[in-house]
């Protein structure tokens, strides 16, 4: 098990794109708050990604007649450790970026390739994914939503929830059975894309604890989709949802979501000069743990660059981010309040509220914990 | 007599403090609606000694009320208040009317010829209690300035004072450690915010179903239940040792042991109430997330683990006995009668 | 749930005991380096038992006429934990003045009283408990271990495995199955009292990893028990012993077994003035949390005093007490080594290291952390 | 060519470090036997430069050796000794036979007269490695008396010179931070020895029955053998970082980085292992203590998650780049050619 992670390098040539990503975000994101910032991937701003499409840094392993810059895996990771560790608002392409972009060039017929990709890469198509549904929880085997075949197309019935920005989103891929029963589990589930604007589909936004409301649930009644609407093979929608849950698992994602609080944080600490030892020692394990796990998930993504599936090695990982990046505000909570009436920066302490409040969520993308030690002791060989 | 009395302050905050009233505050509305009721029911003065015209008890008698202000995230410096009245009765001085927060003598920080600090009940006191100089010092909320110090509905505020009012100085020495008395309200608010909460979580863990079973059948959400109910258990004791005195003033080193648990359970608490109700507890409209949120504010608040640990692990390093000892008499409230 | 464990105070006139024997303990262990003490309830010293008796100090709350003090149970509490706190070698009465005796007042015939409690209180009868077999771990109900009632009282059969101390106790209180099957589970499980010098009986040392020889298995080959061998009803014994268990997951011995390496160290920060923030964190929390525990402890004792049966938050104490007690040697380690090269304290180092190896056998008394969350849960109401 | 290298070191100790010769020496027991065919296979040069008779190959080649010195629980400085030799050489100085430990200069107090020193593998190294006033030192231990300083089979000892026989010192410039150099091996060890204790762990927990089952079949049990996988895996990883250098001489910030993460899952992977296996796990005929209790005496050895934890922030705090920056810079290896 352990053998197959070495240690991997980003090559010179994406590693070069730091800079220049780096220079643009220091510019472009020089008003923007921590506190703002920290929503980072879950902040929806079209016009930045607009910005970022103008650079070419949207879509970038895509093939170039689709309007990618045929890059390899590691120059999008490079941009995406940018953007997250930025606190960068990225969530109105993130999606389209990193799946729906990917999943449609593997099992897209042409049709779809040449009508979507050039799109996602302009920043013209958001997307979003229709995974859970009111009362499936982790349990996607229970899914209900149905998408029939008629004579035109598919005629799509149900709801999704926890749907991450379905108002601002113009299309949603969603894993809808196409066949059988709930009873028959993983069978007869298929990916569909979503036009989200067609008659029959109502989105209902759903306010989270920090007052966003970047998640909703979607209605769909009778919804009437063209046949070239299902992705891929009829009744593959699990195998392909699962592959690419290890590029979900695994990513930069999956390391920084605490990161905009580390930085306000470590900006603090300088100002006052003295950190003293608690913080220091709070500090050098923030970062030695993400050092590590920033090698891993390099390594995993070399892996997947290789067209290898390293699932249950992903799955570690993204057990591991969630850990660090969950433990990040307790730690950092801790060692603020141990000097309690000190601190005034009111945006490092905003910074640090929101994602208490919001480090809950981190276990919710991609699993929960108990699903994810579940895969791994299956992939330890234990069931 | 405490049971009727804290019996009957639950099911007074029961009635008024309300998910909906208490989001009606955090969101910025009129904490005057919430108050009134419980500045009418008398038991603001608890504390207050008889002659006084309060009901002279002590803060055992009042650990149970506090408990039920954490219960209820009553957004309102309830238990503060009533240690603050206390605290101005024993100087012999006047008490206003309306919320008083407290606020530990190094709290207040002289800078730019401000004042500021960062209040718990910031949004909602009249009043901060403080010392300056070995001088009890009530400061007017009304002539600061404030801005939020967390993310959304929360309490805590930055307040800055570019004058301070002089007539606003009590003429009477301080009579406490507020850092202490603080300490001690906010784990008696924690042990009964982490009652509430894992009451919700034990009712969702029993109701929702996954895999064909309520989750509270799986072995792995059995585990971080029990933890959860054990931590509950630490924190509950904790801020029952916080509060055991007689009088109105907790013993500090029974404070920082109390403090310092319930701070380190909060988070616990809070982060397996939300493992267990995963998407639905981080929604706006689910009630979880007032308790949670409050968990991890007055975790935060006057300090944490690190800072109260740290206190008790000193006193110890400066006492000369062996830690045995030092379990037995300092970390023990003294016998009931004191 | 909650509500039940009120603070409880230890009467006057038992915490003045807490002088007397610490004065004792004081003098009769002077030369007892840390190192060794920190064996505590795992260290055998008969002669030091029987100082104990002298004083009037074991079965303190057995009857005057069994040869007990008629105190209370805070006596024994307050007793137990100076013994506990300074590391005293207290193995060879413990399991008789604190299970064996009680048990055996509470379901034994006159016969068995007269004869065995007077001994106890003497420090002249020794036991162990024979519970674990074999294969069965945690699970006792897979007892195979068998006593079959003949003319001349039960003959016994079977092994029994991980008794601590064994080759030094006169007498076995083991948990056997006096009729039914292993399918039968719990029905059919008898508690008999073995003469550990009977034909039959042969007593196999295992050494565990710190070269200490505490546990043993113990072999029985056509033991033949006289009929009074047996305590309480047959059948009963599962009952009996899960009666014992509510005292044995909640006293004093669940919060101390890292204790006299939370005095060296303390000592040692002393000695070397200054201690650093981190030192002084580590300290107050494991004094914090044991503070916490010990009142939860104390109000147990009380509540059992009464004749109350709270299992389920005896249980919670213990899970607790076991959390704390694990922990107390990997913090101070870490603590100790953050200084790495200043430690010249080798009796220190030593009592780190050996508790350290330990640690892991404090799980393993009185029901593994599994078996204890199972019991939380369904007290919780959930299964 | 690496893996040829490991795999025939692997071999080695395979056979010669069997579970009954690191009793042996454990109990006391000669470790000459141990040490021969070490010494004699060559594979105490891999880090010596070709024109010393070496193999000339950098610290990463060596890295998968010291894990199979860890996986083996290999109670002689193996390791240390590859390095310290590298160091002599380095500095063109002669390099005796025997083993050698290495010991950073703060290692050695001078107090009362004598040297003293706490030792890895005190108990069985002839000399120790260390820096005094910037220049190498290679200290005999035969001159030294020693006493353990662990609980019994633990190889860390107390060293106390009277006096330094002055023909011991090394005419030659310190040549490297030890302190670093000794972090980023005992990080390799304990990768190698938690990799042992995982194995040895999952085989367990799949043969064991309880209740009817498998144990590794109960959620409870699969969730904490998950997070022991996870934990030794971070280990792996770490100490492959610390060790990534072409010549011998580790990156510090980056041992430090390895020992720190390594000495955390040190104690977690013993811990948990010893839960699954219950009380079969801490008999002395059972092997798993023999590579639990390295992993706890590794950990503690010149400073545990704590101590370099510490070091990492404080660099990171001196530095003027962002947390960010530091972990792509500062915190990766630089690329593999250099």
């Amino acid at each position: 098990m352990l053998d197959t992670l070495p240690l991997t390098w980003i090559p010179e040539e994406d590693e070069a794109l730091r800079t220049e990503v780096r220079r643009f975000l220091d510019e472009t994101l020089k008003d923007i708050p921590d506190d703002v910032r920290a929503r980072s991937w879950l902040g929806f701003d079209a016009a930045f990604s607009r910005k970022l499409a103008d650079r070419g840094w949207l879509g970038l392993s895509l093939p170039r007649h689709y309007g990618g810059a045929e890059k390899g895996a590691f120059a999008r990771y490079v941009i995406s450790e940018e953007l997250l560790g930025a606190g960068a608002p990225v969530s109105a392409h993130w999606i389209a970026d990193r799946q729906s972009g990917p999943l449609i060039l593997k099992y897209g017929t042409e049709q779809q390739k040449s009508y979507y990709l050039p799109r996602i890469c302009r920043a013209e198509a958001f997307f979003c994914i229709g995974m859970s549904e009111p009362g499936s929880g982790s349990d996607l085997a229970s899914i209900r939503t149905r998408a029939v075949h008629n004579d035109k197309g598919w005629l799509l019935n149900g709801s999704k929830i926890w749907t991450t920005n379905a108002p601002r989103s113009h299309f949603m891929i969603a894993l809808v059975r196409t066949s059988g029963e709930p009873a028959d589990r993983y069978k007869g589930l298929s990916q569909v894309i979503v036009d989200l604007t067609l008659p029959g589909v109502d989105i209902r936004p759903i306010r989270d604890l920090s007052g966003d409301a970047h998640f909703s649930e979607v209605f769909f009644e009778n919804v009437q989709l063209s046949p070239d609407a299902l992705v891929g093979e009829e009744g593959d929608g699990w195998a392909q949802v699962n592959a690419e849950l290890a590029f979900e698992r695994s990513g930069p994602e999956r390391l920084y979501s605490s990161m905009v609080l580390v930085e306000s944080w470590l900006r603090y600490c300088r100002r006052r000069g003295e950190a003293g030892a608690l913080s220091s020692v709070t500090l050098g394990r923030i970062v030695s743990s993400l050092a590590v796990l920033r090698a891993l998930s390099i390594s995993l993504a070399g892996q997947l660059a290789r067209g290898e599936s390293p699932a249950m090695q992903a799955t570690l990982v993204k057990d591991l981010g969630t850990e660090i990046e969950q433990a990040i505000p307790r730690l950092i909570g801790d060692a603020v309040a141990n000097d309690p009436h000190a601190c005034r920066d009111i945006t490092l302490m905003r910074t640090l509220a929101y994602l208490e409040q919001l480090a809950p969520s981190f276990s919710l993308r991609g699993g929960t914990r108990e699903i994810l030690r579940g895969i791994i002791a299956r992939g330890l060989g234990l069931r | 007599m405490e049971n009727l009395l804290a019996d009957s302050f639950e099911r007074l905050l029961a009635q008024v403090s309300s998910p909906a009233a208490v989001r009606t505050v955090e969101e910025g509305g009129d904490p005057a609606a919430l108050w009134a009721p419980i500045e009418a029911s008398g038991f603001l003065d608890v504390l207050v000694p008889e002659e006084r015209g309060g009901a002279g008890l002590g803060l055992a008698d009042a650990f149970p009320l506090f408990m039920s202000a954490g219960r209820h995230a009553l957004p309102l410096p309830f238990a503060h208040t009533v240690l603050a009245r206390a605290c101005l009765a024993s100087a012999g001085q006047d008490i206003p009317e309306g919320p008083i927060t407290l606020l530990p003598s190094d709290g207040l920080l002289w800078e730019a010829a401000t004042f500021s600090a960062l209040v718990p009940y910031g949004a909602s006191a009249d009043w901060v209690l403080t010392t300056m100089e070995d001088r009890s010092v009530l400061l007017p909320v009304a002539a600061a300035t404030r801005e939020g110090a967390t993310a959304r509905g929360g309490i805590r505020h930055l307040l800055v004072w570019n004058a301070l009012p002089l007539e606003s100085i009590i003429s009477g020495p301080a009579q406490a450690d507020i850092a202490a008395v603080s300490a001690a309200a906010h784990a008696a608010l924690i042990a009964g915010a982490t009652d509430r909460v894992v009451s919700m979580t034990l009712d969702y863990a029993d109701q929702r179903t996954q895999f064909g079973k309520p989750i509270g059948k799986f072995q792995a959400i059995q585990s971080q239940l029990a933890v959860m109910a054990e931590r509950a258990l630490v924190a509950r004791i904790a801020a029952g040792m916080a509060c055991q005195s007689s009088d109105w003033i907790p013993q500090p080193l029974l404070a920082a042991v109390g403090k310092g648990r319930a701070s380190e359970a909060a988070a616990i608490v809070a982060d397996i109430s939300h493992a267990v109700h995963g998407a639905i507890g981080i929604t706006e409209e689910y009630d979880l997330q007032l308790y949670t949120r409050r968990l991890r504010e007055w975790r935060l608040s006057g300090g944490a683990e690190a800072h109260w640990d740290h206190q008790v692990g000193e006193a110890l390093l400066a006492s000369e006995t062996s830690a045995l000892s030092f379990l037995c008499s300092a970390l023990f409230p003294a016998a009931r009668d004191c």
